[in-house]
């Protein structure tokens, strides 16, 4: 049974339909890929599953449940992360601070637990420091870590791998593919096909807000379709 | 004491509530292009259009000008006012939180009024240039009121077609849309920032100007004006051009009619609850845009 | 430059008993003087929870002052309530209005809200304008003669300790690091489950609640208001340039810049009649162009000091 | 130590410090807050000029007690609660040996809960409403005739020649409210009927919808209790909507000389209420005008001429007393009958007089004055005046201006 049902959801911003009718089912303990040309409608389907934009048409189901219409809060405390293409860490705040906000339990637990995460991106000095000032790779880790806090069923990753350097990126896909072992599903956008084809069991591909393939890496990369969308003929 | 309100009055607040809304489209454009463009909120907007009319004021005492005829110098005048101020001060709130703009111009607006009251005393002042009323099928159109609802008027309308068909306003527009690909297309977004804002002042002036003739100046006459284009922008859309003629007519409407079915004490809270519920409707204003 | 609480709480200590002495050595206009900056570290640091923390500008503040000014004033005159049992109804009037203005005006953003609250203020002095039955309208609300100064003094000052301490319990909480997260990236908040509506809301509310029972205080203690004198605009922008000059954010800005802001305008006040809003407009600019973080944003960036300074 | 700990120290010193006890016979210091910027920054400034003149006078001719008078003044915003603080800062950290008022009733209503708890004179030269002179207050004596009365001499005229009906309508403010309900009143008694009452909010410029109002009501007069800059809009509007009633009468602004320079021949056939005129035969009136217009160069209002009065009545109090003990200048000034500029004399003619007499305390006594009415009904009605042109000097517009018969009138003859 799928965690998350998108069914049928379009999304029109004026005259221009960002989403059309898209329709995905993600099943638990899975790595998917949600690849497409620039427009092509990946960033705004992220915000139509996490109610930052309200859906026209369609619906979302998360663990049997409509989660469209919800506040985007609401959402995320049904149990989906995310993390954004631009990042959005909070700067004035410490990197440990930044896990903290998201936390709901008693303090000290959140504080150790907040601690170990940053111990395990390597951040356990920088725990004190504002998030502003660390560095683009350090602050896409803080965002990654922020949302592993909240501990979540469904993990949205928007372009993980973008400006993030080699080292970095393996540590990354290695905490990725762990997240999925424990059984947790992953959904994420990414431009780096070596990233896509590695990790993820089955790819969506979008083209002007429509859904033209799906399958894995393997098939969608000879898929005549996705060539086009991505090359032109 | 009521008064039972027949459609000829209704005539007679709904004229004047247009000759008003005119003169508030006006000036709120001027409000609007500064925050369309800078995102700034400019409270010294009122103080700017007192100027205005101190200039009208002094040309026709001093000169005996037909104070209809000054409003292009007090807008002239206060273009440099408005570059000078732009390029002394306000351009360093440019990108700052709104927090920033507004405490910025309120700092400029109390000193402006106060070097009003220094330099031109708080005596009022008056441009009696003309009175009374063409009578229009049992209706007063008031002569002053209706000559300054013209000339706000074109002015409006120059004001629109220079941004719609100029080179110069063309740029503005598109800065306003996107500053990053105004940069891109080679468009000097300081030049294009102070320009603005002499342009805004120039707005305020005029409108400063054409008030002369139709209220007493004094110093501190400026502050209600910079809360009026404030509903007017926010009703219209803030950094919709167009958006800020719509806002204008309906704001001068709704505080007649207010005034007209309840009091004029009412007027102010009426204007406010319909800002509040176009706002929750539609949260960037009647026409404006998406929210960012 | 670390501070240890083995060094501020005495020094604190100290500073508390020379102000519980204060009234009883210092002159009639020095009493009236401190009791001024109480109240304007009250409305200082309410400002600061709801604006400072969340970034939410609230440019009618005074709004809240001011009902609870007309509060207290027509409990005291008309029902006959002790002042400071009205003082209280002043606060939770004002946390009311809050909750009810603050459903719909929460939702809009940035320019938007500071809008919308300068507009509620101007609603709120033309309707205590028109409902004169209740509050004397343009005639004002006259209270019995009452010399109360000193009381209203000690209640003013724990009203200032309370709201700097409920700032410092605020922001050394997770709902306070919440409140921030607002004002650093609503959209980010919200999308990492942070209710953001209602955390501002609850912020919204504790605002209130200072300035109201301020009002109700300084009502009693001016003996008279009238809708002009407990609705002006100025009011809000003084306490805006008093945080901003203090550094917005922490829990002694609002303090630092109360006491240092009105100490400022007495004297330039007194000096220059004619001047000084010239002044006072010129300290403005230079409040925002020069250190728009304020002194201990200043010092907090540069020692990296915590916030709770 | 903490920062708050030094500020709050350096400020308890500062406060503590700033107060130097007064040279036993250094001069006498009289302090005062005034509205010099805000709202009433230009009726504020004219008492300002009125006491400085008085003080001025006053030391050229030795002084008072044999010592050397001086004006402390600070600037109250035309707050109130501002001026309580100058208040309390004036008499315990200026140690000023007097006060004089503030101007406008908010401000002085606000202020004298400070001169009352210290037991210092205030004379209140430009409050006008009666009730702040009540609450049991001891020590504020009020100079020119209060607010309710601002209207009754129109009202009054306007029920002699037979007038039926009329209007009121008011800036919603303390001294025009109080202003706008003795019109009411009055109207009630002499039985015209009050066809319509409207109060606009201050700083309101467009009086449409309440005009279009009032000419549906027809009154034949309208009674207007205004400041300043809404008589000069509520004049042009009634104009420009062609509001024409038989009478129409403004308070503050009518009788002010700028009332005439804004509206021009606008301003003509309208009744206004004074406290003053430069005409009036009263002692030194004439001697004041000419000094206070060389001294600032433009002419005195009744503001000015109260803020002076009220300055000489106080000093003539101290003089009587021999003493600036509150309790025996009080007395003093109880007992007091002046001849100033502002005003003439005894207490009978003050019964009947127009202008602010000059000693009579609170309200009480003080309730019966109509402003306005006094020289108007004493010269009789007259035909309206040739148009001036707009070049008219002083003297002549001043007649063109009070003249009694409005130009639009009709029936106004009996």
């Amino acid at each position: 049974m799928a965690v998350l049902a998108v069914d049928g959801v379009k999304k029109r911003f004026g005259g221009v339909t960002a989403v059309n009718g898209v329709s995905i089912a993600l099943e638990a303990g899975r790595i998917y890929g949600l690849i497409g040309p620039n427009g092509s409608g990946k960033t705004t389907l992220f915000n139509c599953i996490t109610g930052l934009e309200r859906i026209d048409a369609g619906r979302v189901r998360f663990k049997d449940e409509r989660i469209d219409g919800l506040k985007p809060s609401q959402v995320a405390r049904r149990g989906i992360g995310r993390t954004f293409q631009m990042i959005r860490v909070f700067p004035e705040l410490t990197a440990l601070e930044n896990l903290l906000v998201v936390t709901r339990g008693p303090r000290p637990q959140a504080e150790r637990r907040g601690r170990e995460l940053l111990q395990f991106v390597k951040l356990a000095g920088l725990a004190d420091e504002y998030a502003g000032n660390l560095s683009y790779g350090q602050q896409k880790l803080v965002e990654f870590v922020r949302v592993l806090m909240t501990d979540p069923t469904l993990i949205l990753l928007d372009e993980p791998a973008a400006g993030v350097n080699r080292t970095l990126l393996n540590d990354l896909l290695a905490a990725v593919a762990r997240l999925r072992d424990e059984g947790r599903t992953i959904l994420l956008v990414e431009h780096d096909m070596k990233v896509v084809m590695g990790l993820c069991e089955t790819v969506f591909v979008l083209d002007h807000g429509d859904k033209i393939a799906e399958g894995p890496p393997g098939i969608i990369q000879a898929d005549e379709r996705v060539i086009e969308a991505y090359f032109g003929r | 004491m009521s008064v039972v309100v027949t459609p000829e009055m209704i005539g007679q607040v709904v004229i004047s509530g247009i000759l008003s809304g005119a003169l508030y489209a006006m000036v709120a454009l001027g409000l609007a292009l500064i925050f369309g463009v800078m995102r700034v909120i400019n409270i010294a907007h009122g103080p700017l259009l007192m100027l205005g009319a101190y200039v009208t004021f002094f040309l026709y005492s001093r000169t005996g000008m037909n104070p209809f005829l000054t409003v292009p110098l007090a807008m002239a005048a206060l273009f440099v006012v408005g570059v000078l101020l732009q390029r002394t001060l306000v351009f360093r709130v440019v990108d700052a939180p709104e927090l920033s703009s507004l405490l910025l111009t309120f700092g400029i607006s109390i000193a402006l009024v106060n070097v009003a009251q220094n330099l031109f005393t708080s005596d009022l002042r008056a441009v009696e240039y003309i009175t009374g009323s063409w009578s229009v099928g049992g209706v007063a159109l008031s002569k002053p009121r209706f000559i300054a609802f013209v000339f706000a008027l074109a002015v409006t309308g120059a004001a629109f077609l220079f941004l719609k068909t100029t080179r110069l306003g063309k740029a503005i527009r598109a800065t306003s849309q996107s500053r990053e690909v105004a940069l891109v297309c080679g468009i000097d977004v300081g030049r294009i920032h102070m320009l603005t804002f002499g342009l805004a002042s120039a707005l305020a002036a005029g409108g400063g100007a054409l008030l002369a003739v139709i209220v007493a100046i004094q110093p501190e006459m400026g502050g209600v004006w910079t809360f009026k284009s404030f509903l007017v922008i926010v009703l219209g859309g803030a950094g919709n051009y167009p958006g800020a003629l719509l806002g204008g007519l309906l704001l001068g409407l709704v505080e007649q009619l207010a005034s007209l079915f309840l009091t004029t004490q009412l007027s102010e809270v009426v204007a406010y609850v319909l800002l509040v519920l176009v706002l929750l409707v539609r949260p960037t204003g009647l026409l404006g845009g998406r929210q960012t | 430059m670390r501070l240890s609480p083995a060094v501020v709480l005495p020094a604190l200590a100290v500073v508390l008993a020379a102000l519980v002495l204060y009234p009883f050595v210092g002159t009639g206009y020095g009493v009236r003087a401190m009791l001024q900056i109480f109240m304007w570290i009250a409305l200082a640091g309410s400002w600061n929870l709801i604006s400072g923390l969340t970034g939410y500008v609230s440019f009618g503040h005074v709004a809240f002052f001011g009902a609870g000014a007309y509060t207290g004033a027509i409990l005291v005159a008309s029902a006959g309530w002790s002042w400071p049992v009205a003082a209280l109804a002043g606060g939770i009037a004002a946390a009311l209005l809050a909750l009810f203005i603050g459903y719909p005006c929460l939702r809009l953003k940035g320019p938007y809200f500071a809008i919308a609250m300068l507009g509620l203020n101007e609603v709120l002095r033309a309707l205590v304008s028109y409902f004169e039955g209740l509050t004397g309208g343009g005639n004002g609300l006259s209270l019995p003669t009452l010399d109360a100064t000193r009381a209203i003094y000690y209640v003013m000052g724990v009203l200032a300790v309370a709201v700097t301490a409920m700032t410092y319990a605020i922001i050394t909480s997770r709902f306070g690091l919440r409140l921030m997260t607002i004002r650093e990236d609503e959209i980010a908040a919200e999308a990492m489950g942070i209710d953001t509506f209602h955390h501002k809301l609850a912020a919204f509310l504790l605002s209130a609640v200072g300035p109201g029972i301020a009002g109700a205080l300084t009502a009693r203690d001016q003996g008279y208001i009238e809708p002009l004198s407990v609705f002006p605009l100025a009011i809000t922008v003084t306490m805006i340039v008093m945080v901003l000059f203090g550094g917005k954010g922490t829990v002694w800005g609002p303090v630092l810049g109360a006491a240092a802001l009105f100490v400022i305008q007495e004297i330039v006040w007194a000096r220059y009649p004619y001047v000084h809003p010239l002044l006072f407009g010129a300290i403005i600019v230079a409040v925002v162009l020069l250190m728009p973080r304020g002194v201990l944003g200043l010092l907090q960036l540069k020692y990296r000091l915590p916030r709770t300074i | 130590m903490t920062l708050k700990g030094t500020i709050a120290l350096t400020l308890v010193a500062a406060l503590a410090g700033g107060s130097l006890p007064a040279a036993a016979q250094g001069p006498i210091r009289i302090g005062a807050s005034l509205s010099l910027t805000g709202t009433y920054a230009k009726l504020g400034k004219n008492q300002h000029e009125g006491y400085q003149l008085c003080i001025k006078e006053l030391n050229a001719k030795g002084g008072l007690l044999g010592r050397k008078l001086d004006l402390v003044m600070y600037d109250d915003q035309s707050l109130p609660p501002t001026a309580v603080r100058l208040y309390e800062k004036l008499i315990t950290e200026d140690k000023v040996d007097a006060v004089m008022g503030p101007y406008s009733s908010p401000v002085s209503e606000a202020a004298a809960n400070v001169t009352e708890k210290y037991k210092k004179v205030m004379v209140a030269p430009l409050a006008a409403t009666t009730s702040i002179f009540k609450k049991g207050r001891k020590y504020m004596f009020m100079v020119i005739s209060p607010a309710e009365g601002y209207l009754e001499g129109l009202v009054d005229m306007a029920a002699k020649r037979g007038l039926k009906t009329v209007a009121v309508v008011n800036e919603d403010t303390l001294f025009s409210k109080a202003a706008a309900s003795g019109a009411v009143e009055l109207a009630k008694k002499k039985g015209l009927q009050v066809v319509f009452t409207e109060a606009y909010p201050k700083g309101n410029t467009d009086f449409s919808a309440l005009l279009t109002k009032l000419r549906a009501a027809n009154p034949d007069v309208v009674a207007a209790a205004t400041y300043f800059d809404d008589a000069v809009a509520l004049t042009r509007q009634m104009k420009e909507l062609n509001v024409n009633p038989k009478m129409y009468g403004v308070t503050v602004g009518g009788d002010l000389p700028e009332f005439y320079d804004t509206l021009k021949q606008n301003a003509e056939y309208i009744y206004g209420a004074t406290q003053w005129e430069h005409t009036l035969p009263y002692p030194g009136n004439q001697e004041f005008f000419d000094t206070y217009k060389k001294e600032f160069a433009h002419e005195p209002s009744y503001h000015s001429a109260a803020g002076y009065a009220g300055c000489l009545i106080y000093a003539e109090g101290v003089r009587r007393a021999g003493s600036l003990d509150a309790d025996k200048v009080r007395e003093a000034l109880l007992k007091l009958e002046l001849k100033t500029a502002l005003s003439p004399s005894s207490g009978r003619a003050r019964r009947r007089s127009p202008c602010g007499p000059t000693t009579s305390p609170r309200a009480r006594r003080a309730s019966r004055r109509r402003p306005g009415t006094h020289d108007r009904t004493r010269r009789g009605p007259r035909r309206p005046p040739p148009m001036p042109p707009p070049d008219q000097t002083a003297g002549l517009r001043r007649q063109s201006r009070r003249s009694k018969i409005p130009a639009m009138s009709e029936t106004t003859e009996p």
